[in-house]
């Protein structure tokens, strides 16, 4: 048919002819120019929605051109062009709005908008090029094209800028050039096949083909910004925003990341190119690449050369992917592709609103920024956190898929440069959302425009939004059907003749009600939106929880399977979730009631109810999922919000704890990313199934204790835990002890193959671990003065006794059956009594002690004794039936009881400390709904621990006289240890790890100083040539000693651990 | 090489080449003719196939001069061409103007200083190189002679007539322009004018092949009279026509 | 050797001196001498070749008449443009 | 089937222009001398058409060249014309060149007194090129050089500056002793082999002396017209110092026709007596040149001079079609006709997009100097804001002559490129990619200035001494160059045309 033949031809058309109208249009005839640029823009997209649905349906669209005697000019629409195609287009539409948008009043817009239809034509010219001579047209036309646009501004930098990028393009040019020809030499017509075309040639020569390779990938490299070829890309930020955005994110960057992909699969075939060497050449570049340009992007104070090296950084995972030869891989190193450009150009977008709108453009000057930019920061937090790889957002999609086909082509190393540039990524990103969020307006801004009626223009603020929330849906959809990832998925399946289904085919829904407990927070969150909302927004609180409550009331136990959400979603209700959502659902819901009149009252209302909101979400998810993706993505959810929680209070010493979790956090997401990926590449590799030692090797497990551990507060990880804890509101604080802590151990207990494998020597170790967390707990917790700390040391204690638990079903598989049950009600126990004594410890202020003296007692000490484990309470009841199963355990067997001794102590401290400060006066009346909320929760401490199944039967025997007595001396212990001793100094490890960071700073900073007197003495000596050479070299060091430096303590921590989990990991090999 | 070129006779010495060079510049010119002459020596020709080709051909060039009839005939081409020649060299040396586009080709006038010996000179010596020219024309058919010989003899008498100062030239004039192409458009006409009975560009009949070549070469004639003229007329470094005052510094010098 | 062969090879004479003449002599009037004893040299090697064989051969002939037309148009042009070259040098000299 | 002879049309490409030539003298008015202009433009494009609709094509078997026998004298005592694959593209080449810079003249020299000269010179030197492309005689070839040569010169000293008259006066000497090297070899060819006709002489030369003085002094001659370095000096100036549209044919064409004689007689010709050394050396001069031309553009100061200077660079390039013929051992007697008709495909489109692009560039430089009044490098800040379709063609131009995509320029280069490795001389390889690499760097020295902003330049380009030029004029230029990128998208027509086969 000829419209098959014709469709991607007038697809270029419709930008050329589009671009080449509107150099003819004046520059006073906006509107003219304006729908020629619409109709275009607008016209492309629609001819790439018929191709693709055309290619959907099997059809093959084609056009030849005669170019030189066995040489054609070939569009050819396959899936990989398609992808690219399809983001060129939409992109082009938006960022053409934004441009308008942006451009309103500049010079030489109609040569602006022609040459930027153009490099669109250029692009759409790489993507759809069907042999290796057209991709070379049209990459030589982009380079072309994209000059005007660089110097568009006319001024010196942009001229310098123009002149750096066509040195390195052109040179890169020559480089392609060069090797095509030579290849088209070798091998003649040059048309990419999806299995490559050089391996079917036997007879050619292999150094050829190498040294073939090496010219067509510097020449790409130059594009790709590959090291060392990248100099241009910084440089070239002096352009307009929207042209920045273009550049970095699909244009230029992208057209030699993809002729990398292309050059790769189809034209050496990606099997040809691995025997021949090449890959991993390719690999170790984009690795190099990957790190050095995040470590550069550090040091970057300009938020656009900060982009630009994020840039030099993440289009290299593209090549990196394309390299590890793997179907995931590839899978990953496409879809980044995609997933790159829509955070990427979300970044450009609101770096040049920020700029346009109020002058900024340096990242030390946007404090406060998300308060007058709210829309336009916020898309940029997204696309930021998908760029740090956060789950579920785009960029986490890729790199998981990176992370995975990295183990499946046995490149361990890779993971540690993804988690490396992870952290990097963290680091340079993270201090930005942070300014912009929660730091206060530092003075006026450099250049206000005065503020409409929206924040901004609409025309610069509608496109970041929509492309913020296209990445976020490309990684929350990643498996729906039409999500880039499907795509890419239907790309690699081509490219390697096999296919990939998605494990989780068919939909079911049995507990669909579950739904809306996850759904009402979201939605009340999205409410918050309206101003009105805000007003009435201390009820959503209560009334998202108590939804969900009402949800799990109706539900039965099942699964909801929903293949379009993440990798494929599981909700499941069993017996231990079931419990675990019990617990905290009614957790939340009496501490949102709780917390009604304390948000009602409070200045930062809106964003505290916010990050309640989507934390209730991410806890309430993470119960209920049992898939990998899922879960990792609501606790990641979950993690963050609660950063918001904890400093609330903008007080130093909350924005210090803050610091400190969001540090951990981020560490604990890079070794979970690491665990569950050798998790899910152990449940993917079929050869491996039916073997769990080998389906779960050694090394993952450790990364999965580590990772988790951050989170449960496992010794040697637990240091953000008593900052954080209690720095927050007390509603917050109760729930960041009672069950938010508990993520971190529900994740082990979903993930880690307890009772089917054993690992002695981690059982052992969290044994260890944990108990000495037990009584390191007790014993820093006593010296502390405020009530809340105790109450964080506490939990560090109480968790290392469940922490100790887990070792034990680690080292006996066999005990696992009964170990569960009693896991689950002792965390259930303490969940409930660490949450009462928290509420009780903020209401404390407000209680009326002169008038119901032995009442306000009583509701304190009943939790204090259940955590104690007094006789009668819940607490003995999880003890004794932990006490019975951990037995087999000498060393647990032995201590554990000794655990209540140190509990007692540490809860007579907390009395002690309530009863100094109780108030002596109280003005106003008691809160109500305070009251009612820790009456009901009393009620829960005293009955819940009896009611759960996993309580059946264990409370009976424990009714006899000998349990008694074994629950009861260590209590009496310690109740004689309380009265000896008295007040303490406070203290903590951190403090130590605080010391050794200083240290390492100090060191650092000593030697950066000799280094730059070492500079200056050069500097100030005569000769020329070596002197540059030395200054150069001293600036790399000092460039690596301040990295150093500001990776800080978890950095330096994050990295023996890393060491020593990878030589465990070599070792079990 | 064409670098330091100069007009002037004072520096010449400056502007040439230092010794050195100019001992390599012969020695490289010296080898290069040696081998020139070398190879000329060594190689003899033997055959020489268009002796006897124009001799056997002569009878239907429409001339007896086989040296007319290569150029006009067996080789016209090249003699068509070299007619544009000379009108290229007429246009570059040619003092445009465009006022003097209106006024006559011969303009007559007062001379400033009258040579009467060449005045009575002239008035048979004209005639007879007219006539003479005519006959050289004529017999350029049979013997030595022909367009440029009775061309360059005609150019003589104009040069004469110029020198003798009653009469000057204006090349802008609409008929001297004439003259300056008669020649090519004649040749143009007539190679053209005969595809009509031969069917083939310059290929006269050879019944009508003398006739032809001389109205060719009357054209001819005319046109490289003019030319030379005109050459002669833009080589002047000063001037001949009327101007009193140079003249007048030359008397009093 | 023949006499038409000792005229050939004085015409490469001829054609020698005159190149050497015009890439060692920097005046221009003398550079177009040169060119035209160059061009003469040239001539005579083919009158040379025409009187070489038993019969003269015309063709020659005919090619040197033609040549000769041409170095004059050549020339002509040469010392035309000296000439107009030297008005436009005379004045500022005078100045 | 051929409709009409073919062959009978080849003299009126040479009559067409003469016919206007005269015509343009004897009408001295200026909408008359356009007039004759533009009739003998569209006379010669219907003429040149005709003959390419009725070529045989390369695929029937009519591969021998067309041959029209002047005057009915076969050779070798008469002259004849022939037209082959080769020449036929250089012919349409010329043909549509001509064309476009009569159209462009016809504007050029609209208010100078300069054009009553300038029209029947213009033809001549049209007349000049096709002749020489159709003669098949080697002394017909030496008359036809000198037309060329003398009308090119003529043109030259349009000008009538002293820099410009010095420039013609040094072509012209230039002109007349490469002549007369030729002619000297012409003589000594028909002292030994007694003919001068192209294929009759290609049947009998031989190897030796006399063979090889006769193709050394032809090559000095032609190399000298040709500008091949180290003979290059007076073409930047000539070229830089004439009218735009002349230097636009003398850049574009004149040079070529007398390289397109050196491919006729060292592959055609003299091919018996050329030796792998010889053809080495050229080339190694073309490397020279195309290396040197590019570091000269990249140092000129002045607009038009650089172009010139660039011109020096892509003569170069056709240069390396001499060693690119080189044969090799092991290669058999087809493989290597086809490997020296690659290259001769590859030269040949070289000529016709340097010639585009360099007429495209001279024409907006032109416009640049028309309303500047100057063309200094340093002062064209702003120019983009101003001229913008001049600079685009430039740009265009200058993208071709870098040898990026989309143009005639990359597919030339490719087509080189190509032929290099194919015969495994990689250093050509080298050679033409960092000639590219100075090409872009020259041109985009000018883009740069261009594009800075009108405010922050010096006020030389205040807009008040700003002429605004004919839009005709600018928009043949652009034409042009849209031209060269058309070129680039389709180049079977071309080595299709080139494939039709010489004589042996």
């Amino acid at each position: 048919m000829m419209w098959q033949s014709t469709l991607p031809l007038l697809i270029l058309l419709s930008a050329l002819v589009s671009g080449v109208a509107i150099f003819f249009v004046s520059d006073n005839k906006p509107i003219l120019r304006k729908t020629l640029n619409f109709f275009g823009a607008g016209s492309c997209v629609g001819l790439i929605l018929v191709m693709i649905s055309g290619v959907y349906q099997g059809q093959v669209f084609e056009t030849r051109l005669p170019l030189l005697p066995n040489m054609d000019l070939v569009l050819h629409a396959d899936a990989l062009s398609l992808l690219f195609v399809a983001l060129s287009g939409f992109l082009w539409l938006l960022t053409t709005i934004y441009a308008i948008g942006y451009l309103e009043q500049s010079p030489n817009r109609s040569r602006f908008f022609g040459f930027f239809s153009l490099c669109v034509f250029a692009t759409i010219g790489v993507a759809l090029a069907g042999n290796l001579i057209t991709f070379l047209i049209f990459y030589e036309l982009l380079t072309l094209t994209t000059y005007p646009l660089v110097v568009h501004k006319g001024n010196k930098a942009s001229l310098a800028a123009g002149r750096k990028y066509l040195i390195y393009t052109m040179l890169g040019g020559a480089s392609l050039l060069a090797g095509v020809v030579w290849l088209k030499a070798l091998a003649g017509s040059l048309d990419f096949t999806a299995t490559g075309i050089l391996a079917s040639m036997p007879h050619l020569d292999p150094f050829h083909l190498k040294v073939i390779f090496a010219l067509i990938i510097i020449g790409l490299g130059v594009k790709a910004a590959l090291i060392p070829l990248h100099g241009w890309l910084p440089s070239a930020m002096a352009a307009p925003a929207p042209v920045s955005a273009l550049l970095h994110a699909v244009a230029v960057v992208k057209a030699g990341a993809f002729g990398i992909v292309r050059v790769v699969y189809d034209v050496y075939g990606v099997e040809f190119a691995q025997e021949l060497g090449l890959t991993i050449i390719l690999a170790v570049m984009a690795s190099v690449t990957i790190v050095y340009g995040s470590t550069r992007a550090v040091f970057q104070d300009d938020l656009k050369r900060r982009l630009a090296y994020s840039t030099v950084s993440q289009v290299s995972y593209i090549a990196l992917g394309t390299a590890i030869a793997g179907p995931i891989a590839t899978i990953g190193g496409i879809a980044h592709l995609v997933h790159q450009g829509l955070m990427k150009i979300t970044m450009f977008f609101c770096a040049g609103s920020i700029a346009e709108t109020l002058g900024v453009t340096k990242v030390s000057q946007m404090n406060g920024a998300g308060k007058r930019m709210p829309l336009t920061m916020l898309a940029f937090s997204l696309a930021v956190l998908g760029m740090i790889g956060i789950p579920p957002a785009a960029g986490f999609i890729s790199k998981w898929y990176l992370g995975t086909g990295a183990l499946e082509a046995g490149f361990y190393w890779v993971l540690g440069v993804l988690i490396i540039s992870s952290l990097l990524n963290a680091t340079y990103f993270l201090p930005i959302l942070y300014a912009a969020w929660f730091k206060p307006q530092q003075g006026a801004w450099p250049k206000e425009k005065p503020k409409g009626r929206l924040e901004t223009h609409w025309m610069l603020m509608l496109p970041p939004v929509v492309t913020a929330l296209l990445a976020l849906s490309a990684g929350l959809f990643a498996d729906a059907q039409f999500s880039p990832l499907n795509w890419v998925k239907l790309i690699a399946a081509r490219e390697y003749g096999s296919e990939f289904v998605s494990i989780l085919a068919a939909s079911s829904q049995q507990i669909p009600a579950m739904w809306l407990a996850l759904g009402a927070p979201l939605l009340c969150a999205l409410l918050l939106v309206r101003k009105q909302m805000q007003q009435v927004a201390h009820w959503f609180l209560p009334l998202s929880a108590g939804i969900a409550l009402l949800a799990y009331a109706i539900s039965g136990q099942g699964s909801n399977t929903t293949p379009w959400l993440f990798f494929g979603s599981v909700l499941t209700l069993n017996d231990t979730t079931s419990t675990f959502f019990l617990l905290a659902v009614s957790l939340w819901l009496l501490a949102a009631v709780f917390a009604v009149n304390f948000v009602k009252a409070d200045e930062r209302k809106v964003r505290f109810c916010l990050f309640f909101l989507l934390a209730m979400c991410g806890n309430f998810g993470l119960v209920l999922a049992q898939d990998i993706s899922g879960f990792i993505s609501f606790f990641t959810l979950m993690s963050l919000a609660s950063y918001g929680l904890v400093v609330h209070f903008d007080t130093d010493e909350a924005h210090q704890a803050g610091k400190s979790y969001m540090q951990w956090a981020v560490l604990g997401e890079l070794l979970l990313f690491t665990g569950l990926a050798g998790l899910a590449f152990g449940s993917i590799d079929p050869s491996l199934a039916g073997n769990p030692e080998q389906t779960y090797p050694a090394w993952v497990i450790g990364f999965l204790l580590a990772g988790f551990g951050v989170k449960a507060g496992l010794f040697g990880l637990h240091v953000w835990l008593p900052m954080a804890h209690p720095v927050a509101p007390v509603a917050a604080s109760a729930l960041l002890s009672g069950v938010m802590v508990k993520a971190g151990l529900l994740g082990w207990l979903k993930f880690i193959p307890f009772g089917e494998v054993a690992f002695a020597t981690y059982g052992s170790v969290l044994v260890v671990l944990g108990l000495f967390a037990a009584f390191f707990g007790v014993l820093v917790g006593v010296t502390q003065d405020n009530p809340k700390a105790l109450l964080a040391y506490s939990t560090m204690s109480q968790m290392g006794i469940l922490i100790a638990a887990v070792g034990v079903g680690l080292k006996y598989p066999e005990l696992w059956s009964l170990l569960l049950p009693a896991i689950v009600l002792y965390a259930v126990h303490h969940g409930l009594a660490k949450a009462a004594l928290f509420l009780f410890a903020g209401m404390n202020s407000t209680l009326t002690w002169h008038k119901y003296r032995w009442v306000c007692w009583l509701a304190a000490a009943l939790p204090a004794a259940a955590l104690a484990g007094l006789p009668l309470t819940s607490g003995a009841v999880a003890k004794i039936a932990l006490k019975d199963v951990v037995e087999r355990d000498l060393l647990m067997g032995t201590v554990l009881p000794l655990t209540a001794t140190g509990t007692t102590w540490l809860m007579m401290r907390f009395l002690q400390l309530i009863a100094q400060k109780q108030p002596k006066k109280v003005t106003g009346q008691p809160d109500v709904l305070q009251l009612g909320a820790y009456g009901t929760l009393l009620i829960l401490v005293t009955v819940l621990s009896y009611l759960i199944s996993q309580a059946n039967g264990t409370w009976a025997n424990h009714l006899t006289a000998a349990s008694f007595w074994s629950s009861a001396w260590p209590v009496l212990l310690g109740l004689g240890i309380y009265f000896i001793t008295r007040a303490l100094p406070a203290g903590d490890i951190n403090v130590a790890y605080t010391e050794a960071g200083s240290l390492v700073r100090l060191g650092a900073e000593t030697l950066s100083q000799g280094l730059k007197l070492l500079k200056d003495e050069i500097e100030n000596t005569s000769w020329q040539l070596p002197q540059r050479v030395v200054c150069r070299q001293a600036r790399v060091v000092g460039l690596a000693m301040a990295a150093v430096r500001s990776l800080m303590t978890p950095g330096v921590l994050f990295a023996l651990l890393l060491c020593m989990l990878l030589l465990a990991m070599i070792a079990a090999r | 090489m064409f670098n330091n070129m100069t007009l002037s006779d004072s520096a010449q010495q400056e502007a040439d080449l230092p010794g050195s060079v100019l001992l390599i510049i012969g020695m490289v010119v010296v080898a290069a003719c040696l081998f020139l002459a070398m190879s000329l020596v060594q190689f003899q020709s033997t055959d020489q196939p268009l002796v006897t080709l124009v001799v056997s051909n002569l009878e239907q060039s429409g001339v007896e001069n086989p040296v007319t009839a290569v150029l006009l005939n067996f080789r016209s081409y090249d003699t068509l061409l070299e007619v544009a020649v000379l009108l290229i060299v007429a246009l570059a040396v040619m003092p445009f103007s465009l006022q003097d586009t209106r006024l006559p080709f011969i303009k007559v006038s007062e001379p400033v200083e009258r040579s009467l010996v060449l005045e009575a000179f002239l008035r048979w010596l004209l005639p007879a190189i007219i006539v003479t020219s005519g006959y050289l024309l004529w017999t350029g058919a049979v013997l030595p002679g022909g367009a440029f010989q009775a061309g360059a003899l005609l150019a003589g008498a104009g040069i004469l007539l110029l020198l003798a100062g009653h009469h000057s030239f204006n090349f802008n004039a609409p008929t001297a322009r004439l003259l300056l192409v008669v020649g090519l458009a004649m040749f143009l006409l007539v190679g053209a004018g005969v595809v009509l009975s031969s069917g083939i560009a310059l290929a006269y009949p050879v019944a009508m092949a003398g006739m032809l070549i001389l109205v060719i070469e009357v054209a001819a004639t005319i046109t490289i009279a003019a030319v030379l003229v005109l050459l002669f007329c833009a080589l002047q470094i000063e001037p001949l026509g009327p101007q009193p005052n140079r003249v007048e510094k030359e008397k009093h010098s | 050797m023949t006499q038409a062969l000792l005229y050939g090879v004085f015409g490469i004479a001829l054609f020698g001196i005159g190149l050497f003449g015009v890439l060692a002599i920097a005046h221009v009037v003398k550079k177009i001498l040169a060119i035209n004893i160059c061009g003469v040299g040239v001539f005579m090697v083919f009158i040379a070749n025409a009187s070489s064989g038993a019969a003269p051969d015309f063709v020659p002939h005919a090619m040197v008449l033609t040549g000769i037309v041409v170095a004059v148009a050549g020339t002509a042009m040469a010392l035309s443009l000296v000439v107009r070259i030297n008005a436009l040098e005379k004045p500022e000299e005078g100045a | 089937m051929p409709v009409i002879d073919v062959a009978s049309l080849l003299p009126l490409l040479i009559a067409i222009p003469l016919i206007g030539a005269i015509f343009s003298v004897l009408l001295s008015t200026k909408y008359a001398q356009v007039l004759i202009g533009l009739l003998s433009a569209l006379a010669l494009v219907l003429v040149i058409g005709l003959i390419l609709v009725n070529l045989p094509s390369v695929d029937t078997e009519f591969t021998t060249p067309l041959r029209y026998v002047l005057a009915g004298w076969e050779a070798p005592l008469g002259i004849a014309l022939s037209l082959d694959g080769f020449s036929a593209l250089l012919l349409s080449l010329t043909v549509f060149l001509v064309t476009v810079l009569t159209f462009y003249s016809a504007f050029y020299f609209a208010a100078s007194p300069a054009r009553v000269r300038f029209w029947p010179l213009w033809w001549l030197l049209v007349a000049g090129i096709n002749a020489l492309f159709l003669s098949a005689d080697i002394f017909n070839v030496y008359v036809t050089l000198e037309i060329i040569g003398l009308a090119a010169v003529a043109l030259v000293a349009l000008s009538g500056n002293k820099a410009g008259l010095t420039a013609a006066l040094r072509y012209l000497l230039v002109g007349l002793l490469g002549s007369l090297c030729y002619l000297l070899a012409v003589a000594l060819l028909y002292h030994v082999y007694g003919t001068l006709d192209f294929a009759q002489l290609a049947a009998k030369a031989e190897s030796n002396p006399l063979s090889w003085a006769a193709l050394a002094l032809i090559t000095v001659g032609l190399v000298l017209k040709t500008a091949l370095v180290p003979l290059h000096f007076w073409l930047p100036h000539a070229h830089g110092s004439a009218p735009a549209p002349v230097s636009a044919i003398l850049s574009a064409l004149v040079v070529k026709a007398s390289f397109y004689l050196l491919v006729r007689f060292w592959m055609e010709i003299l091919a018996p007596a050329v030796t792998n050394e010889a053809l080495m050396l050229l080339g190694i001069l073309g490397g020279t040149a195309i290396l040197w031309g590019c570091v000269q553009a990249l140092r000129a100061k002045r607009l038009k001079l650089m172009v010139a200077y660039s011109t020096v660079a892509q003569i170069g390039y056709l240069f390396l079609l001499f060693p690119l013929l080189m044969s090799t051992e092991e290669a058999s007697a087809s493989q290597l006709a086809a490997q020296q008709q690659s290259a001769l495909a590859a030269v040949s489109y070289f000529i016709v997009a340097h010639a585009c692009a360099k007429a495209a560039m001279f024409i907006a430089a032109g416009n640049i100097i028309h309303s500047l009044g100057h063309d200094d490098i340093a002062k064209l800040q702003g120019m983009a804001k101003y001229m913008p379709l001049s600079l685009f063609t430039f740009a265009i131009a200058g993208g071709s002559l870098i040898g990026l995509p989309p143009s005639a320029g990359f597919i030339a280069k490719w087509l080189l490129l190509n032929v290099a490795i194919d015969t495994h001389q990689w250093w050509w390889v080298v050679i033409i990619l960092t000639g590219g690499l100075l090409a872009a760097l020259a041109i985009f020295r000018v883009l740069d200035q261009a594009f800075i902003k009108p405010e922050q330049a010096s006020d030389h380009v205040a807009p008040d001494n700003w002429q605004k030029v004919p839009v005709a004029m600018p928009v043949s230029g652009l034409a042009l160059a849209l031209c060269t990128m058309a070129l680039g998208f389709n180049a079977d027509l071309i080595i299709d045309l080139i494939a039709i086969e010489g004589g042996e």
